[in-house]
């Protein structure tokens, strides 16, 4: 598909506004305005953003522990999103679910989830209604390199083809689960090699060139509304953070972060649209406020929305 | 009103259930065309076609979590598993997400589904096919838990589970799967969270589940012999439990046995115990008795099953135990 | 004796076995340099090297299948699961496999391992890293489940859980990691099946687990203040469970409350009012309460989680209750 | 490895035994006096025989349901065998197990196993065990097609293949999951591709020929006890008896059966060694007698036998 300026610059901006985000959840979560867990995204913004580019609202997502960039991407609400990971009434969740919990049924994210390998059976399950249902919605199950060994992420992909399901499985390969190097948790070096065994088109790119990865699920993404099935696309792409807030990353080398921050992929991007002279500076700068302002937004919302009252631990649990 | 075994009632009520509503959809291991391990799927597929009745790979995480998802995206499926004693490869599809996912969503997902399951010892099927579970699943907030014990409740009872918002998790015991029993033939509803009783008594209350609602109304009978009058009472739903007619019946007999099929130690029948050791403690005329199975997995050979099964003689020991 | 926190404990009772046996390894997600994600391997890897000290993939199934099958070959491996929320995609490994191998197979088989992983809520990890099941793993037979709540007895049960010839589930309360106490540096062992009474009293028997000893201890401190002589008993391990001792509190007592932190319905404090509403029926003065969490997922927010949990007011108000 | 006469003809007396043992079950069975669910092996006896044949008693299989063959081609004791199958006490698990649990951990034989993709976790532990000592054990994991969608069959191959276990993932691919055709249950034609998902060799051999198999699993086993890792052997075959004894197998038509019973493993076997003259009609004569003569002394061993005490039932839990 030929983007549009607009677009072009719509991607650059999202990549922003994660980045940012992501940013500010680390100042307050060492603030200790965060509780809990967070497992940042910044570095791999083109992933979600190339991927969400793609993808139309009635459209659904499965998300992960790392999962802010998604949301983001699929058109996530800043404020409540702030909101709630700081526990807040008025955030995604009522302040119950926090980082690792955060969905948008009504924008069609399942959820980030607290399990890996935990979403590729539900993103299955969303396709199957679609499938069921004759849309040509399509579900998109993010998962990393380390939920690649899952069981359930096996057994996702196997039904997804056996039953010709519209899932594109979008693997984010950051090289490392936790502390453990790809290398050490599987003998393959392409996760995309795992198609074959499914009989699904499995494809490697850039995670850090937010047009190769919008490419590539465009095309997986058109395969699945024809109703040809899944598809399995690995980006190999680095996060530039710890795995949570408090990892030091003793398990890797600073050179080889800064090999990974060189390929900044909105600094790569930025610099595509200037030489296509699509986006200037004045342009990058009002992006860039419209962002600042954005966030200034979210989080005095955050800061000013109540706590939930311990009464309302009791609510929500059935329907 | 017509007779109908156990399995005929639910094969009824997910036929008048797919007839009624399109949304609603069965997966599972050889559901399809083969008619289900036990039969209960038979004929569904002819009927209700390839896109309604979907035979899956084995694959029970997969399976659980396509219910999960398919869910939340506003259908109604009821999945199998073959035998319950397969959850353990697939647990966490079913606790932590299909189970959680509203509370954690602050209250903004439905998961509108079913998983359907046998339970139960008696076939010579061995540790790893015989097992009964609810304890466990009873102890996860966010599911509701069904274990119909006749055929009228088998069916209504999944008639509700089908309509219910929530996963329920519907446990059939294979036993009872031949028992027959009153079965209108028009489509009705078993309400959640109401106890049935299913014999009064004034001496007695035997609160038990499943096929051993069925031993206790023989140890009733042998009770009755002797001139004790015993009622039982059937929960019918583990969650929501319907503790007030268990309470009720014990300020009205002043005694209580709980009995159940899965082993005695952390089984469910504790949860009933301590209810009323809290609730109706000044009842009470002496100790609350519990009868069920050894602490040992299920053994395959006839005698060292029928030794593990709880009987109606266990029963009539454990009334005449109480009243000293 | 010195002072070491319930990490330290747990640490050196690891480093010790090992050093001792040249069977024993240990498994499990980032449990090598990185030192576990709560750093309770820390220094093992580089002092027993990677033979020892395996890094795993993300792969739980196969994790407890590898101790399954190193066990059952001879070794004696000490796996870890990061968080006890993540046993339902690899249960079966554990309940149908290595709990019931030795039964099915005749007694012919042992299994010696250990699976260690945190459980509980308090730092804000919401619904999928704060339960606590050891319910679930009470209701399965042949597997042996304990509770540290101290230092000294994290030590001495893992020491005593590793040389147990049977599959161990040995769950560490994470927000106990940090708390100190007495624990001699040499190795010593303390027994299963042997509750610990934390205190004496002569009014009412508190049993309680894990984290929540603490807490009653709390509680019995401000009832002591009310001239109310609290009792505090800690079973240490559930399976196999101290029930005589806690009967024989109750017998001196004439009063029970149990306290965990799992949710109440169907967790194993029913079982232990259970027992007594059996056993020791005739000594009590009073209704059994259970002081736990309610029925609800774990939920993020600091207020919320709050309410969750079990607290010393609850406790007194139940004893308050007892005594009308 | 070149195969003696001896040997060749001991192949060719295991798969006898294991289809006259097979046959006995199937007469009790539905004479009513063996309780519960049996599996027959009848049609595969190739696949449990070929790959047996490579191992010594000290080398671990796991095996399945459908477990009969696995124990007897790994040296199971057909007394004991059919002594628990008929619910006695003097069954290898004394009556506790039944077919689906019977186990010889003194020969290696980590059981038969109830659950579908139960054994390849378990194979791997023991596989473990070899490595960490550093013995030259090599563990099979025997499993079927309907397994190998299986979460836990998955996992435990890309364990396997990460620590470069000696395990031999024998996948017995019967075309079937009870009624489910495999090209139902999964896209791919052969489960043996499967093996590049992983890194290890994966082979499609003829599993109704026994020396296929051999010599598929031999070369497999050599690769594990030189410590070059795991290994995928697809065999395909085919059982000639319903899923389990009851099943009347609506679900495939008697002329695939038939097509597949003039592949019988034991009549190719039989027809190659007589062409090579190591077989006469004199030696296949006795041969059978001698499996009919331990056949008649397993069966009157098991009626003979008493039944488990009642109070049994309570022992064996723990060690
Ligand atoms: C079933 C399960 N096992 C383990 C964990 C603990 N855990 C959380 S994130 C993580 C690493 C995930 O690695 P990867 O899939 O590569 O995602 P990344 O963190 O690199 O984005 C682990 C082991 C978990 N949450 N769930
Ligand atoms: C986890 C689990 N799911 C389902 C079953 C029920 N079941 C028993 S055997 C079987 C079919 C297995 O097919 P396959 O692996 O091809 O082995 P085969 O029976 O063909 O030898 C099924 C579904 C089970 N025992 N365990
Ligand atoms: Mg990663
Ligand atoms: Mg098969």
């Amino acid at each position: 598909m030929a983007l549009t300026d607009d677009k072009l610059l719509q991607m650059y901006q999202t990549m922003i506004r994660i980045r940012e985000f992501e940013t500010k959840v680390q100042e307050f979560f060492a603030a200790g305005k965060i509780p809990g867990f967070v497992h940042l995204y910044i570095g791999e913004e083109a992933v979600a953003t190339g991927t969400c580019a793609v993808l139309q609202p009635k459209d659904y997502i499965t998300s992960t522990h790392r999962g802010h960039g998604h949301l983001i991407a699929k058109g996530g609400d800043l404020k409540r999103m702030m909101a709630e990971l700081f526990g807040k009434r008025t955030g995604y969740c009522k302040g119950k679910g926090g980082s690792m919990h955060i969905a948008d049924v009504e924008l069609g994210i399942l959820g980030a989830n607290g399990i890996v390998g935990g979403g590729g059976p539900i993103a299955n399950g969303a396709a199957l209604a679609a499938q069921y249902r004759g849309t040509d919605q399509v579900a998109v199950c993010f998962f990393g390199d380390g939920a690649a060994n899952q069981g359930t992420t096996q057994e996702a992909m196997n039904l997804a083809s056996a039953w010709k399901l519209p899932v594109i499985f979008v693997n984010e390969n950051n090289g490392y689960g936790i502390s453990c190097p790809t290398c050490k948790s599987m003998a393959v070096a392409d996760i995309a090699d795992r198609a074959a065994a499914y009989d699904m088109p499995g494809v490697v790119v850039d995670g850090n060139d937010v047009l190769a990865v919008y490419e590539a699920v465009g095309e997986a993404a058109a395969r699945a509304r024809r109703g040809d099935g899944p598809s399995l696309i690995e980006c190999k792409t680095y996060r530039w953070r710890g795995h949570f807030e408090g990892d030091v990353c003793t398990y890797r080398d600073e050179a080889e972060l800064q090999t990974w921050m060189e390929k900044d992929p909105i600094k790569r991007l930025g610099e595509r649209l200037r030489d296509q002279g699509i986006l200037t500076d004045d342009r990058d700068r009002s992006l860039r406020e419209a962002v600042a302002k954005e966030l200034e937004e979210a989080v005095s919302f955050a800061e000013q929305s109540p706590l939930p009252a311990p009464e309302e631990v009791l609510e929500d649990v059935y329907a | 009103m017509p007779l109908k075994t156990y399995l005929q009632a639910i094969n009824e009520a997910l036929a008048q259930e797919m007839e009624r509503d399109p949304d609603v959809f069965i997966m599972g291991e050889d559901v399809g065309p083969f008619g289900g391990c036990f039969g209960v799927t038979k004929g569904l597929y002819e009927r209700f076609g390839e896109k309604r009745v979907k035979d899956t790979p084995i694959t029970e995480s997969a399976i659980i979590g396509a219910a999960t998802g398919a869910a939340a995206a506003g259908l109604r499926p009821v999945c199998e598993i073959m035998f319950v004693d397969f959850i353990g490869v697939a647990l966490d599809q079913l606790f932590n997400q299909a189970a959680k996912m509203r509370y954690m969503f602050g209250g903004k997902a439905k998961i509108p589904m079913v998983l359907r399951t046998p339970q139960g010892a008696g076939i010579g099927a061995a540790a790893q096919h015989s097992q009964s579970l609810e304890a466990w699943f009873a102890h996860v907030p966010g599911l509701k838990v069904a274990m119909p014990a006749t055929p009228y409740d088998a069916k209504g009872l999944l008639i509700s589970a089908i309509r219910d918002d929530n996963p329920v998790v519907f446990l059939e015991h294979k036993l009872l799967y031949g028992v027959e029993g009153d079965v209108p033939d028009e489509i009705y509803t078993v309400p959640f969270g109401r106890a049935a009783i299913h014999r009064f008594g004034d001496d007695v209350t035997i609160v038990a589940t499943a096929k051993m609602v069925h031993t206790a109304l023989e140890a009733a009978e042998i009770l009755a012999r002797d001139g004790i009058s015993a009622e039982v009472v059937d929960p019918r739903t583990l969650v929501p439990l319907d503790s007030e007619t268990i309470i009720r019946s014990v300020q009205k007999t002043h005694a209580l046995v709980v009995v159940h099929e899965a082993v005695k130690h952390a089984g469910f029948g504790a949860e009933i115990a301590a209810q009323v050791a809290e609730a109706a403690f000044d009842y009470l005329d002496g100790p609350i008795m519990r009868v069920a199975a050894p602490f040992t997995p299920v053994p395959f050979s006839p005698p060292l099953e029928q030794a593990f099964l709880p009987n109606a003689g266990d029963i009539v020991a454990a009334v005449r135990k109480i009243r000293g």
